[in-house]
């Protein structure tokens, strides 16, 4: 990606934890609230690190395990036009607080008729890949897409991390940010100050012309990793196209892609069946009824709680090697 | 820190006593009349009766200022009145007309009004107990000395999250007042069935909160309770737990059969009505004489026809009230 | 439907009342819990009238108001070999039990390896169409097709209620079955004594050879009326392909009714956007890529809360008109 | 019922003493080991230690009959040696290998050996508490008199599902007892941010249900603690909540830096490590003899030791454990 603003090189975890600072920075009703958010724990991940320290304990406050008042403390907060940001450690634990999410943030706008508009952001994480388990590991982005009320970001880079994270606080609705702790280690390019990415904005994160990978999140970087070894070994000139948030979705970038290329992968880390990925091969397969030149070939985790053992884990999950398979497939497809 | 009942108080000036007379009144009359047109089929409408719990929100209406808030559930019209919400808005959205509280998108068990400081009402039973405490956490956040009110059932003392809510006001000593309306049923279940103590105010103990058992009969044991509280919560005293006991004349719905209802427990309790129970009281000691109180019965009935009448004129919601009120900015939102 | 078996006329939720009543009787280890459901209440809408009458109450359970101790007792009880059928009342309440149905009973048998199978029934109802409001209205089972480890029925006929019940709570793995309250009245002739539908067994409930409606629950009657119109007055002859579970799926009859129709529009109350109608549109349009005519179109409840007023509520949800464009687009397609 | 020390008791047969002693030794040898493993880079794998703690499930193990159920948490290891479950299973299963409890699939956080009663381990904190209530529910289903013992941490004491599950517990008056391991610090917080009271066993009055604070680094105490509660639970008598005080030697998970512990903390911690003081006691009061203490000892080290080897000399999982133990039947489910 190229900017022209001044960038420098940060990991994931410091790009989100960057977000936050310059957040609560920039105004103060913003406040963040969670598990073990304050220093010297700073987040069991360390992406709140020296926030607590810097800003004040009652900027970052610390909460007992109850993810229902977490979310539901962020919400009577969001409705006295407070900022709030609400951590759910893990994603796994998200199916804790879904009454307060779904039933209530998702729907107050609308419910209320625009008198209580709730824009709390939820921040959670991705644990899958770290052989934790069934219970640690899932990404359950696809219950809020379909959720009606409640946008979903997931960023794939330091940058994007930084950028939609930003962009979803100040957002004027709920926003749920899913972070992936297997990428917190990961370095890029960020900008420097105040940076926001649109919401429902698409990237390329890799041009190319015969097949269109649309992936978000983790999923972009195996992605990607598939794009350059195809492109160099074999000579498939793949696009990487990074949807970035699956509410809103960026339909144009997706149609101008697939309607380059012919021809469609999508890839996450969230479970095949059901999943995200359904829904954009739905719309992709009716959008380029006709004048694709394979079906649209979906790559998600398969359909199986997640094993903790390493080798088990691996074989349920995407890699760029799957990704890879699905790319020739629709490239040597013939009717 | 025990639970017992709250301390008793010197009388109220005829001023408040008119005020709680006001409400018992208005409330029963708006809820007989909305019972009323469903039973004779003039309009299609559900309602959850709260006849015979008008002196809750009397006694918390008089003892509350309009800058505090109020959660309440299905159950609320009667806490919507006492806390100030036009009776149009009321009845407007219970009808799911254009001039409800929101135009008809929420119905009778999501009316909100921020300017009478109704900020949530929720048909999920417990969910608005968190939401309670983020709004008190708001109040500090801005140095705002005003408390937090919310309304809940027996039967909601029973959901996780009226637990973690609870929890967590008491450990950040946030200015909640947490008002049972013990109606001793929960739908059809007596309450004796979902839980082994005597007293819900004894829940109070869990988290080292005060927790009192009040008449929820008598307005002005309520109101007393409430001020204490609200005095308590304003001073940085933390929250209150008030379990007022009351009963429900007209089952869980309108409608219902009561089949599961003793017959002699019902009429007991309609014995002891609380509003000719009040009505007698104030005339025995004579703070309001029986022209004050007739005006007032006929002024209270007056203004709910009336308030029908505009509801009964007034229009649907708009075809396109689908297309308001969503998302503020509706690019890439699904249609 | 002909079955060779003798049937009766019956309602929905009859059968369901039945289906209960049988399996008490058939097997000791079978017992109901949830919210009022022993007599005399016999559950809010009546499915388990009579049945703590005649198979006592300790078979019949009431419970707290406590969604995900419902959901974990009955987990509990499955470890040890009983047979709990759990009721959440309303759908848009298992959005408290979601850490339970999901983390622990859909992943037990796997993550166990065998050695603690979790073989639970969760009964719940879909509310939409009663006016009750976006959190009393949702349909939210393609949150569960996307966890792997459960099976999701939900039937369109009292015969099938009947018949998936029964199976759902013999089977021996977690299952989801999800009733219409909208349709509990709806009557069918139904098979007297035991009776099961095997799960994972579309059923072709009109045939037709122009268009495949791919439908379940309550779709399938809009499916059936559109069907019948289309059929009478525009000569569509539109076969209505009734999944009943969409886990397990019946993959076959889907690509046999398909492939004989060569059109296919998918229709549910769900959601539409990332709903159940995404996965199968996918499916459909890989599986038959190059041989169908026409793009399949979905037909689902559109991106919004539900608003509780019946006008737009109405607009919301599908309908027989909203299937019968959708059929009419597949006919008129021209690539 | 007011919250009280539980009554003291007779000292305990040698024999007891025997056995309380080796599960504490053996706890401590295999956590010991385990954390060397990690720390050394012998294998990858993830634990929470419980070094520390070991004094209750000595105490559990020692009082409950081997038909009486366990449910634990991530943090349970020393619980699971307790109740009997074979070491090569318990190990197995954090290293991920062919002879692990669930052959790997499950990890350390899901582990069950039904054969030891060990019918649940949640990796989500407070989960396993409603779910014991219906392993009691089914005891009492089936007409036995056993008991279920449910462990958790203090942080857990402030979801929902803790909340839900005793009032359920106590509302039917099942055998469970309610195992608080109060360590003092949920992750990196200590429990003073996270609850308002003295002590976790007041939580027992919301419940009416006897509850008791007992020194949870003495074996004997938690012996008789628990022996009362079963004797109390087997007879009918219903729930109790059981608060035992100890403390957590190594941080929340094994390599924990522990910043956030004040050092004089843990050194006096560390001081009154319950395992050499019970030793002493042992000695002093003459009840084992050096030389069975020191055998103990080592049989203890070599028992983990021999496990250990076992383990290490075994394989992974098979690549084929994807598809066995999902569905029993697998027609239909997506792949
Ligand atoms: C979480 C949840 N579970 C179940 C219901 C269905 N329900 C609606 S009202 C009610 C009873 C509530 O009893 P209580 O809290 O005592 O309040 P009351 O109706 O008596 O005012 C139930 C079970 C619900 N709305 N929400
Ligand atoms: C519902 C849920 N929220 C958060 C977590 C992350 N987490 C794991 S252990 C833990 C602390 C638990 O503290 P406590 O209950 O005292 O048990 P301990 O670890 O001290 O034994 C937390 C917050 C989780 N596993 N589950
Ligand atoms: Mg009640
Ligand atoms: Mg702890």
């Amino acid at each position: 990606m190229t900017t022209a603003v001044e960038t420098k090189t940060m990991t994931f975890v410091g790009a989100v934890n960057e977000a936050l600072d310059e957040a609560l920075a920039a105004d103060p009703r913003v406040f963040l609230l969670g598990e073990d958010l304050a220093d010297p724990a700073g987040g069991v991940s360390g992406a709140t690190a020296g926030l607590s320290t810097k800003h004040g304990r009652d900027r970052v406050l610390d909460t007992p395990i109850s993810e229902a008042a977490i979310a539901g403390a962020a919400i009577g907060a969001a409705l006295e036009g407070r900022i709030p940001v609400a951590e759910i450690m893990i994603m796994d634990f998200i199916t804790i607080a879904m009454d307060q999410i779904v039933n209530l943030a998702a729907k107050a706008r609308f419910m209320s008729a625009n008198r209580t508009p709730c824009p709390i952001t939820v921040r959670t994480a991705s644990f899958g890949g770290l052989g934790t388990g069934a219970t640690h590991s899932q990404s359950l982005e696809a219950w809020f897409m379909h959720v009606p009320g409640i946008k979903v970001a997931i960023p794939s880079t330091p940058a994007d991390a930084k950028g939609l994270l930003t962009a979803a606080i100040f957002d004027p609705d709920p926003c749920l940010v899913v972070e992936t702790v297997a990428l917190y280690g990961s370095r890029g390019e960020v900008p420097i100050g105040r940076y926001a990415v649109e919401l429902g904005t698409a990237d390329v994160k890799r041009q190319g012309s015969d097949v269109t990978v649309v992936a978000y999140g983790r999923a972009v970087v195996d992605a990607l990793a598939a794009a350059e070894h195809l492109g160099t070994t074999e000579g498939i000139d793949v696009e990487v196209l990074d949807l970035r948030t699956l509410v809103p979705l960026d339909t144009d970038a997706l149609r101008a892609s697939v309607g380059k290329t012919g021809r469609a992968v999508v890839a996450h880390y969230a479970v095949e069946f059901a999943g995200p990925g359904a829904e954009l091969a739905a719309r992709i397969a009716a959008d380029h009824f006709g004048s694709l030149k394979a079906p649209v070939r979906r790559v998600g985790a398969r359909f199986r709680p997640i094993p903790a053992a390493r080798g088990l884990e691996q074989a349920v999950y995407p890699s760029a090697e799957r990704i890879a398979a699905a790319v020739r497939e629709t490239m040597t497809f013939t009717r | 820190m025990t639970s017992t009942a709250a301390k008793t108080s010197a009388p109220v000036t005829p001023d408040v006593a008119r005020q709680l007379y006001t409400t018992m009144v208005l409330s029963a009359a708006c809820d007989e009349r909305l019972r009323q047109g469903i039973s004779r089929g003039e309009f299609a409408a559900t309602i959850w009766p709260s006849r015979g719990q008008e002196a809750i929100p009397a006694g918390f209406g008089a003892a509350l200022r309009s800058d505090d808030r109020l959660v309440t559930t299905y159950r609320g019209l009667h806490d919507m009145i006492g806390k100030g919400v036009p009776l149009v808005e009321v009845i407007g959205e219970v009808l799911g007309r254009r001039v409800g509280a929101s135009r008809g998108k929420g119905g009778t068990m999501h009316i909100t009004c921020p300017e009478a400081g109704v900020m949530l009402c929720t048909g999920i039973v417990g969910a608005g107990v968190p939401v309670a405490v983020g709004l008190a956490l708001a109040a500090r956040q801005e140095g705002s000395d005003r408390v937090v009110a919310v309304c809940f059932g027996d039967g909601a003392t029973n959901t996780g999250s009226f637990h973690e809510g609870m929890n967590l006001a008491s450990t950040w000593q946030l200015p909640v007042i947490f008002i049972c309306q013990n109606n001793l049923f929960a739908e059809m279940t007596p309450i004796g069935e979902t839980m082994h103590i005597d007293q819900v105010a004894d829940r109070a103990l869990a988290y080292a909160m005060p927790g009192f058992r009040v008449d929820g009969n008598d307005p002005e044991a309520v109101y007393h309770a409430v001020s204490e509280a609200a005095e308590r919560g304003r001073a940085g005293g933390g929250p209150t737990l008030l379990e007022c006991v009351t009963f429900r004349f007209k089952g869980h719905y309108a409608g219902d059969p009561q089949r599961y209802m003793p017959a002699e427990r019902l009429a007991a309790a309609e014995a002891a009505d609380p509003i000719p129970r009040y009505r007698r009281k104030l005339l025995e000691t004579g703070v309001l004489s029986e022209e004050v109180l007739t005006a007032i019965d006929e002024q209270s009935k007056g203004q709910v026809d009336e308030a029908m009448n505009a509801v009964l004129a007034a229009p649907p919601p708009e075809p396109d009230e689908l297309d308001k009120d969503f998302f503020l900015d509706m690019k890439g939102i699904p249609t």
